[in-house]
């Protein structure tokens, strides 16, 4: 190969390096401008925020003496609605995505479901708000309560969970389901003893994405009309009431009023003292701080855990 | 074309045989009216280049095909003694898998204990007496010559095995069954050649216990474990025999071509 | 669950005495017992599957009845041609244009920052990062979308837009720049996550074939990768429009709420998200014509949606990974 | 067995004062009374209190015709109880330094509804103001502030252009206002005072000709007007008969001025709180106001209406 | 062990050498002290069983390796004339590359019109002009012997086509840039037996044009289409010589195990 050949080879090849260059800087710049994003999110609330949290903060109810308030009910209420989302959503979410998987037949039944699924993961969160509105709230007549709350974003985060049991199902090999069948398992057999346990990780990944989103919605909840100054904790069950003397049933805390996290930080920003605006930073600090160790952990949960499943 | 089938001469007691057995992929015919018997406690190789149809005739013994949408089965599979006929609708699958166990071509422990692993083919059976369990996961343990490697950390994750132990653990988990037949699928073609030779030494010996169906792609091998050979190609059975004749004086040019490594 | 388990452990669970039909039968007995217990469990499955489709179901049911309530008090011409949007006033109008306009200026922003973002990240992680550095700022990155949409909002209102105003000083406090920026960055990680996982699905002897040619990273990554994951990377960006028209706190809280027709981002604008809380927020006077607007709104909104949804559908049919 | 809960529902305006005694008032009790206190603005309030739905519903305005009837139509009758006298006040940004004052007339050729799209700037309401952009902050078209403040200044309730922001949450308008030097808003005095840093309150031209800023003096005297009003609670009168509620709503009516004052109200004189809990030992039920949104209302006059009740 | 290199009499001018070549998979020495020429305008096989280094020598050439961490040259391979020695780390890999092409085991066209494919490595040579593109695209469809069943169609992507088809665009890809090495590791192995000779008589056209060296696991394919065979096991060149040579009188036992079958 002559030298000039070389040169003029040598010359492209610079050209076209200078692009990897650029787009390796764009690359880091893009990724900085969201890292630094979030961290200005959090140092922003961190400052404002952390003074005021200490034990009363979070077990004090609201106040309009802004020194007093806390979020007791707010967590307590976000817990309960967490759970009954937790309650519906996995269940359905995991059993639906194994009939999808491991026994849907290719028909037309399934292809339903599964564009069906798809388009439910694009529908906005506002939407499931005017569902539960229309459904729960006043044809089911189930009121703005916990149950509608837990139930709402149940629905919200169905997809999320199906699709993350899929994908955990998915990563099974088939060898694993033939080797069941060949010892003599039953097909539910196959789903219960096998499929089932080494898909866990992948399910609880999802299982926590989907209920880290859940407990910073704020829209839906705000559509079922749950804008409101709560000050004391749904019934516990067995829990006497002083007046009465009657002790609430096991699911009376269902139907309690109640009122959650992200509404407690809209409530406090839009108050016009500015001392509230801490405690709104406070709740978001720790807001955030619960969605994102969860996020955390769930990533943690994907990179780690599944490598501990060889097949 | 008729397969040549040379029957022995004092044939032992029939443990299986396919009747025109045919098979369907979808559209197409994997297996063209194979006939062919299977000896009680004895092993029987099957051998032909790749894609002749090995494993999916292997996989009509226990209805593996019936997983896939699909897959057809035309014909029968009768099992001695009582004759019934593995393949018809009316025989529930799983029952045929509970008599007829597997091993497959890459070991595939679950990802449990081996403790477990060797002990779910009895639990899907719906024992749960512990004891029993025990007694009967060391008993194939040890059949699978792995009793003394692993006696000691029964609890431990079976994946974490060599592949050779692997196989054999494999292996015990469809002897801890009591099984009529175990059917092997190219066992080895995942192992060293240690491991392949331990294998080979448990094919064996379990045929006393058990008639062994065996797939494989190593002549030397088919020569080396199996009491019948049967060769097979493109969907059909073209030869079966006993092993020494088939390898010494194969009846037909296919076979001897096949055998010889002339082709394939 | 627990399954029954099969009566006998002994082979052959059906007695050898038995001969012939009668085997058969006792066989085929055999068989629909267990068939009806697993057939139970996947009704039982099926039904769960359903119900997202009954999800769909009612929410359109919903849309719809209210919807249909809502057609009969303004005409659907009105809805579609008026320019103004004052539904719960004396003197009302129904113009959706007024929050149409809102919601897809606001879309513009968040994915004139996302979309471009999202894609050089992807293309960064996959095709110039090594393993160690993608395996740690991709989950850093995915906490991004782990934040509460309403502290975004706020973040948009009370750091960005006071940070925006000093580049712009005619800036109104509220407005859709900020609230739309603030959006984009809240959507760069579903861009991004996706897209990545479809680059890097492609198999590498695809880029091997590129390289092995002399090109660079960034020729290989634009003239094999990208191509080859198109299909993956557009739902990358449908998602991500989906969920850019869908974001409510945010514009509630920092894009004004201010029902004008207009497509200039340095204005405060209502969207159809935003319309829906702020009546939320306030009163919801059931079978009124203002509690039907919300649903007439909603079902605007899911038309968008869907049709983005079919976009991405369609994309995906037509260029399924050909790799 | 559902909790004994006190529901409250209603206008934002009246919420901090609500829900400052039904703070007080769950501590006193030690958490045996449950409160909730929902913000609906007015309107929505009524809508639920007169389908039964709530015990209490706060009110920025008295009860309409309409509300009127529909209560009516499901048998809720209710008591009408004044709480508290309110400022609405006129914001403008604190930078804004060639605005002093403004008549009813010239809110009125920025607010009408015909002014929507067409009067945008400042000069065309007077052409002394500057050729500057209006930039609009209003309460959210469900509130009793919104229906006050359109009956007040544009002479009917809920008439109003339709192209500014608006919003239930008050906080959003006085970030609006602070943050552009063109902007103008309303909303209750309470949230301008607790903001007087952002914000400056335009002194309104009262039918006297007097320019008057909003102070708890000048409602006391009487002439902070057309924009002095007072605010309600309601208190449904089959609730009355739970304890709980009958309770609550006589700790409301000792604790009221107290807490009136501490968020920023004009708080009544005591007489008037003891007028109403005469109402409800009485059961004197029913409205002064006749189903109308009375504008200008001074304090006076409202104790001489409940007192001849 | 020493490797047993049998030089040609006249030997032709050498293209390439590689000298005492190690190459390291992280941890894992994969070749072992490799010498071995390459004659110019000359077809090179390397044969020998799975796993014994042959697409991992092959790959030095291109310098592939350099795209995955942890993989280490030794020693060195100089391209003559200029004696350039391609593995050295101041000689950029991609210059290498344009020097050297490479066609895959399964061909790998982008998702990209005929046309583009052929035309990359120009353009990403810097080459612009249409017209200079057309011809030289259609000298390498040509000289793949692709031309007159695509010259209606340049438009049309790539990946609807055969793989047959596909894996000669991809040699008219590595044709089209002038390469003076190309690499073939196991062309056809994923090809039909009519595609590969196909494949098998372009490889013998190419080389009036260009050196190539080409991985097989196919013993008659090396014995029909090269000039030169080299035998490798277990990561070192245990062969080398003219190819009738070594088919036909192999100096190593381990050379005439292999290729007469009894082993691999
Ligand atoms: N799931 C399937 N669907 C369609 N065709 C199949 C399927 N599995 C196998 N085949 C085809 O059926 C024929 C027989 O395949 P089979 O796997 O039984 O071959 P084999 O003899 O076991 O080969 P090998 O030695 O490679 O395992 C082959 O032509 C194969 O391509
Ligand atoms: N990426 C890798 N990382 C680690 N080891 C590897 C890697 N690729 C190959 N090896 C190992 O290096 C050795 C040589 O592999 P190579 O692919 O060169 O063999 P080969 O002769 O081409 O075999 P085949 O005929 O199967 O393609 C093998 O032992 C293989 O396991
Ligand atoms: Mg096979
Ligand atoms: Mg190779
Ligand atoms: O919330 P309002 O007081 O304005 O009705």
């Amino acid at each position: 190969m002559n030298a000039k050949k070389t040169l003029a080879i040598r010359t492209v090849i610079r050209r076209a390096r200078r692009y990897d260059t650029l787009v390796a800087l764009l690359g880091l710049l893009a990724l900085s401008i969201g890292i630094f994003t979030l961290a200005a999110l959090f140092i922003d609330m961190a400052i404002t925020g952390i003074p005021r949290l200490n034990s009363e903060f979070f077990l004090n109810f609201p106040s309009r003496r802004p020194a007093e308030a806390g979020i007791l009910s707010s967590w307590v209420g976000s817990i309960l609605v967490m759970m009954v989302t937790a309650f519906v959503a996995v269940p359905l979410g995991i059993a639906g995505a194994i009939y999808l998987e491991e026994y849907a037949r290719k028909n037309w039944v399934t292809d339903v479901i599964e564009i069906n699924i798809t388009n439910l993961a694009g529908v906005p969160s506002i939407i499931y708000g005017l569902l539960a509105l229309g459904l729960f709230v006043y044809t089911f007549k189930l009121g703005q309560s916990i149950l509608t709350a837990g139930l709402t974003l149940a629905l919200l985060i169905l997809p999320i969970v199906i699709t993350a049991t899929r994908e955990a199902l998915r990563s099974i090999p088939q060898h694993i389901r033939e080797a069941a069948y060949a010892c003599g398992a039953s097909q539910w057999q196959v789903v219960q003893h096998h499929l089932l346990k080494y898909s866990t990780p992948g399910i609880l990944t999802g299982v926590i994405i989907g209920m880290s989103r859940a407990i910073g919605e704020t829209a839906p909840i705000i559509t079922i009309g749950a804008l409101t100054f709560i000050a004391f904790l749904p019934p516990a069950p067995g829990q006497l009431n002083v007046e009465t003397g009657q002790a609430a049933g096991l699911f009376d805390w269902l139907w309690s009023p109640f009122t959650v996290m992200p509404i407690q930080i809209f409530n406090w920003t839009s108050r016009p003292d500015p001392r509230f605006h801490e405690n709104a930073a406070a709740a978001a600090f720790v807001l955030v701080l619960m969605t994102l160790s969860m996020n955390a952990i769930a990533i943690w949960l994907r990179y780690r855990l599944r490598k501990n499943i060889k097949w | 074309m008729p397969s040549t089938i040379t029957l022995p001469q004092n044939p032992p007691p029939l443990k299986a045989e396919s009747k025109n057995l045919d098979f369907y992929y979808g559209d197409f015919k994997a297996l063209k009216g194979i006939n062919m018997p299977v000896y009680e406690n004895k092993v029987t190789a099957l051998i032909g280049p790749s894609g002749c149809g090995k494993s999916t005739f292997l996989r009509c013994f226990n209805r593996m095909h019936d997983l896939y949408p699909g897959h057809r089965y035309d014909g029968s599979i009768h099992l001695y003694p009582d004759e019934v006929d593995v393949l018809h609708k009316s025989v529930d699958p799983i029952e045929v898998r509970m008599r007829i166990s597997m091993v497959f071509q890459k070991p595939n422990p679950f990802p449990k204990s081996i403790f477990e692993n060797v002990a779910y083919g009895l639990k899907v059976r719906g024992e749960r007496n512990r004891s029993v369990l025990e007694d009967k996961v060391e008993a194939a343990l040890k059949g699978a010559a792995l009793w003394n490697e692993v006696k000691d950390r029964l609890d431990d994750l079976a994946v974490n095995m060599s592949g050779g132990q692997q196989q054999r653990l494999c292996i015990a988990r469809a002897l801890a069954t009591d099984p009529e037949i175990i059917l092997f699928d190219e066992p080895t073609s995942a192992l060293d050649p240690i491991a392949t030779g331990s294998i080979e030494e448990l094919v064996g010996e379990i045929k006393q216990k058990v008639t062994v169906l065996i797939v494989t792609h190593n002549m030397q091998q088919a020569a080396r474990v199996s009491d019948y050979t049967a060769y097979m190609y493109l969907g059909e059975l073209m030869e079966f025999g006993e092993t020494n004749d088939i390898f010494m004086k194969p009846k037909r040019k296919e076979t001897e071509d096949y055998i010889t490594g002339r082709f394939g | 669950m627990a399954i029954a388990p099969p009566d006998a452990i002994p082979n052959p669970t059906v007695p050898l005495s038995l001969g012939g039909e009668a085997r058969l039968a006792e066989f085929a007995r055999l068989k629909k017992a267990r068939q009806r217990r697993e057939a139970l469990i996947e009704g039982l499955l099926l039904l769960a599957a359903s119900v997202s489709v009954l999800t769909t179901v009612g929410i359109v049911y919903i849309l719809i009845r209210e919807s249909i309530s809502f057609f009969s008090h303004v005409p659907l011409w009105d809805f579609l041609t008026d320019t103004q949007w004052t539904p719960l006033f004396d003197d009302a109008h129904f113009g959706i244009w007024v929050l149409m306009s809102g919601t897809l200026t606001s879309s513009l922003v968040a994915l004139a920052v996302a979309i471009p973002l999202g894609t050089v990240i992807a293309i960064y992680l996959s095709e110039f990062a090594g393993h160690k550095t993608r395996e740690t700022l991709k989950p850093l990155l995915e906490l991004l979308s782990g934040v509460p949409t309403i502290i975004y909002g706020f973040f948009a209102l009370l750091v960005v837009t006071p940070l925006l105003q000093k580049i712009f000083p005619e800036l109104p406090g509220f407005n859709v720049l900020s609230a739309g920026l603030v959006m984009g960055v809240m959507i760069i990680p579903y861009v991004a996550s996706l897209s990545e996982d479809a680059m890097r699905a492609v198999p590498m002897s695809l880029r091997e074939g590129s390289y092995a040619m002399g090109s660079t990273r960034f020729q290989t990554a634009v003239n094999v990768v990208v191509p080859a994951a198109f299909s993956g990377i557009a739902s990358a960006y449908i998602l991500g429009i989906s969920r850019a028209v869908g974001e409510t706190m945010i514009l509630a809280v920092a894009a004004g709420m201010q029902p004008t027709l207009t497509f200039n981002p340095m204005e405060p604008a209502a969207t159809i998200t935003s319309f829906i809380v702020q009546v939320a927020l306030g009163d919801l006077p059931h079978g009124s014509i203002g509690y039907q607007t919300i649903f007439a709104a909603g079902l605007s909104l899911m038309l968008l949606t869907l049709c983005f949804n079919l976009a991405g559908y369609w994309l995906r049919k037509r260029f399924r990974e050909a790799y | 067995a559902q909790a004994q809960v006190v529901k409250i529902d209603g206008s934002s305006t009246v919420f901090p004062i609500t829900e400052g005694v039904a703070e007080d008032f769950q501590k006193a009790k030690k958490g045996a009374v449950k409160v909730t206190v929902g913000i609906s603005g007015t309107g929505g309030g009524f809508k639920k209190f007169c389908r039964g739905e709530t015990d209490i519903s706060n009110a920025s305005r008295p009860i309409l015709a309409k509300e009127m009837a529909d209560c009516k139509a499901a048998g809720v009758e209710y008591f009408e109880l004044p709480v508290a006298f309110d400022a609405l006040t006129v914001v403008i940004n604190p930078r804004n330094a060639w605005l002093k004052q403004i008549t009813v007339a010239e809110l009125k050729a920025i607010w009408e509804p015909a002014a929507q799209g067409k009067v945008t700037r400042w000069n065309q309401v007077n052409p002394a103001w500057p050729d500057a952009p209006i930039k609009l902050f209003g309460a959210g078209a469900d509130s009793g502030t919104f229906d006050y403040f359109t009956e007040a200044i544009n002479g009917k309730s809920k008439a109003s252009r339709g192209d500014f922001t608006a919003s239930e949450d008050d906080n959003v308008l006085v970030q609006g206002v602070s943050s552009d030097i063109n902007a103008i808003g309303y909303f209750g005095y309470a949230y301008y005072a607790e903001n007087q840093g952002k914000l400056k309150a335009l002194p309104i031209v009262n039918p006297k000709g007097q320019a008057v800023a909003p102070s708890e003096a000048a409602v006391l005297a009487g002439s902070y007007e057309p924009l002095s009003r007072p605010i309600f609670i309601y208190v449904n009168a089959k609730s009355l008969a739970k304890p709980e509620v009958k309770e609550f709503v006589e700790y409301m009516m000792k604790h009221s001025a107290k807490i009136a004052k501490e968020v920023k109200y004009v708080p009544l004189p005591a007489k008037a709180y003891t007028t109403g809990l005469d109402h409800l030992n009485k059961g004197k039920k029913g409205t002064v106001f006749g189903g109308k949104n009375e504008v200008g209302v001074t304090i006076e006059e409202l104790m001489a209406r409940e007192a001849a009740l």
